[in-house]
């Protein structure tokens, strides 16, 4: 009984809390000098119609690079970490119903897909890159419970990872070279503002933060599965 | 590597992209276009779901009336267990019965305990081969054919012809 | 009007989530717990729609469909999780 | 033009009110099973109806509306299987009201199969 009391203070604690929040928040319409900069200066500058996108990939682009190694390095520990025999333990998972693994086979291409839409159009809404590859790293996350032990195509995760990081490297190089600056996204046309086809080189850019994203993850996710096969 | 299935991924693929993008400029077409088959050929060659559907158009005739009566069956159950819900003795029978359904494909089945699920009332607890365990609300007989005409019938013989 | 009604219906749907929410703290097991987040954040879907339409911005429908991928895969993992088939 | 909007609001409206029953039924029903059974599925049709109503109201927004139902409509009765299937499995009880369990009766017959 006295539990329930509690319970009921604390939801209604917590409904009082947010509403007041609610209700007596006002926007602060006027912005401070950088902010204003950003929010002025994007459209025209790097024609990219999200401002989050355009500050990650080109004003501080390189803070990006960073990020993307960071979660490589991340992924390389772990894969050497976990990876200790290669005897497989007799272990019986018990088998996932046939809904499931047909679910899981029909939406896997849509998942997917679904992630390519989130960074392609990290331009344009509020999307990009490394929520895109979280989104296919979903994915592959469900194909593993649908079957535990299924394989993945090894191989192909690591050519993708590997390509699009140096192609993002290559980009970063051109920047330099043809516009002003590392990674720099000027250098291809800016095109209309809105459209898939523009901002630069900023949907390339994050087209393949996605794929290195999603494939660090997938295989994150490979090898920690693979250690509870392991013995 | 299957060519129907990777058709049949790239088409589901393609049409879910226009659909997300919500435009047909030419940049929107033809980005899907290649993404559609980089993940029809490369990713889901073994996805063989699709494959049992029957294009015929006498199966999608059936597919718009299981679509309908999908619906009705959805609206009539939700109204029903609203008001179990809102009576204040709560009027529950609830148990899980046995079930048989004469659907092979992996698909057919999937659907089958998907809109069984969707309705309240009823809710699929297992699977096994063509024997399904249902939760029931309201359990008026526990009989597996008394059963399986209640609940499984309205919707099988709409998918008996989509999915065989 | 169309937007009082649409203020009432997102009251209701907040007043669903807090009962939700009820459940959610007593349990009493595992499975209830996530069962009633699984129902909050389908819940949620409908709230963030409902402010999509508000703020009049398309894009916020997005946010709605990768809530729902990630209740649907939470759900999953846990469920999986329970009946020791991981 | 403006009839449409009242449609689609009074569409919004419905799934609001499923919404809520739902979440009633949540908190009133005896066992797990049960309230997968009412809330779940009744918020189900609740969202759906919600985003329908969006839908109208907005035309633009139906293509996306569109597809964020069949995802919900998909989606959600699986996770819904698959959590009773668990539940069931790790033997979470049933409510005193059950009249029968069949899979209990089924499970115990295949290990007797198995000895």
């Amino acid at each position: 009984m006295y539990k329930n009391m509690f319970i009921i203070v604390l939801l209604a604690g917590l409904g009082i809390l947010l509403g007041s929040f609610l209700l007596t928040h006002h926007a602060n319409k006027a912005l401070p000098e950088l902010p204003a900069y950003y929010a002025d200066k994007t459209a025209s500058e790097v024609g990219a119609a999200n401002v989050v996108t355009a500050v990650i990939v080109t004003y501080r682009g390189f803070d990006t690079l960073g990020e993307v190694t960071i979660l490589f390095v991340a992924a390389s520990l772990i894969a050497m970490f976990l990876k200790t025999s290669k005897a497989p333990k007799d272990r019986h998972p018990r088998p996932s119903s046939v809904i499931l693994s047909t679910a899981q086979k029909l939406l896997f291409p849509l998942i997917v897909l679904f992630g390519v839409y989130v960074f392609t159009n990290g331009h344009l809404t509020p999307g990009g890159g490394f929520q895109g590859g979280a989104v296919i790293a979903t994915g592959f996350l469900l194909l593993l419970m649908a079957n535990p032990q299924a394989e993945f195509k090894h191989g192909l995760l690591n050519f993708i990872e590997s390509i699009s990081g140096t192609s993002y490297v290559i980009i970063g190089i051109l920047g330099a070279i043809l516009g002003l600056g590392f990674l720099d996204n000027r250098f291809m046309s800016l095109g209309e503002l809105g459209t898939l086809f523009s901002a630069g080189a900023i949907p390339v850019i994050y087209s393949l933060i996605g794929l290195k994203v999603g494939a660090e993850l997938s295989n994150i996710l490979h090898h920690l599965n693979e250690v509870q096969n392991e013995a | 590597m299957n060519l129907k299935n990777v058709i049949q991924i790239f088409i589901l693929s393609y049409l879910t992209w226009l659909a997300l993008n919500w435009s047909v400029n030419a940049d929107v077409l033809i980005t899907g276009a290649i993404i559609s088959v980089l993940i029809a050929v490369l990713l889901c060659s073994h996805c063989e779901v699709l494959q049992e559907v029957r294009l015929s158009p006498k199966s999608f005739a059936y597919a718009f009336a299981f679509v309908g009566v999908f619906w009705i069956e959805l609206i009539k159950s939700n109204f029903d267990v609203a008001l179990r819900v809102l009576t204040p003795s709560l009027p529950i029978n609830p148990g899980i019965v046995e079930v048989k359904t004469t659907l092979h494909s992996n698909i057919g089945k999937m659907l089958l305990a998907n809109a069984i699920t969707l309705t309240p009332g009823t809710l699929t607890v297992d699977i096994l081969d063509d024997r399904m365990f249902i939760h029931w609300i309201d359990v008026t007989s526990t009989d597996i054919n008394e059963a399986t005409r209640a609940i499984v019938s309205k919707f099988e013989k709409y998918l008996e012809v989509m999915y065989g | 009007m169309v937007e009082i009604i649409l203020y009432i219906a997102g009251g209701l749907i907040l007043l669903g989530m807090l009962t939700a929410l009820w459940r959610f703290v007593e349990g009493p097991s595992s499975a209830d717990r996530i069962m009633a987040f699984d129902a909050m954040t389908v819940t949620s879907i409908a709230l963030i729609a409902l402010i999509a339409f508000f703020n009049n911005r398309i894009i916020y429908l997005d946010v709605a469909l990768v809530y729902g991928l990630l209740s649907f895969t939470g759900v999953i993992v846990i469920a999986r999780f329970l009946e020791k088939g991981l | 033009m403006e009839i449409r909007m009242l449609i689609g609001s009074i569409v919004t409206l419905i799934g609001a009110i499923f919404i809520f029953l739902g979440a009633l039924g949540i908190v009133r029903m005896p066992d797990l099973y049960n309230r997968l059974q009412s809330g779940t599925k009744a918020s189900t049709l609740g969202t759906i109806l919600s985003i329908a109503g969006i839908g109208i109201i907005n035309p633009a927004w139906a293509g996306k509306a569109f597809i964020i139902i069949s995802f919900v409509m998909m989606t959600n009765p699986v996770s819904s299987h698959t959590l009773a299937r668990g539940a069931h499995h790790l033997g979470i009880p049933l409510s005193k009201k059950t009249v029968i369990d069949k899979l209990k009766e089924a499970e115990a017959n295949e290990k007797k199969e198995e000895q």
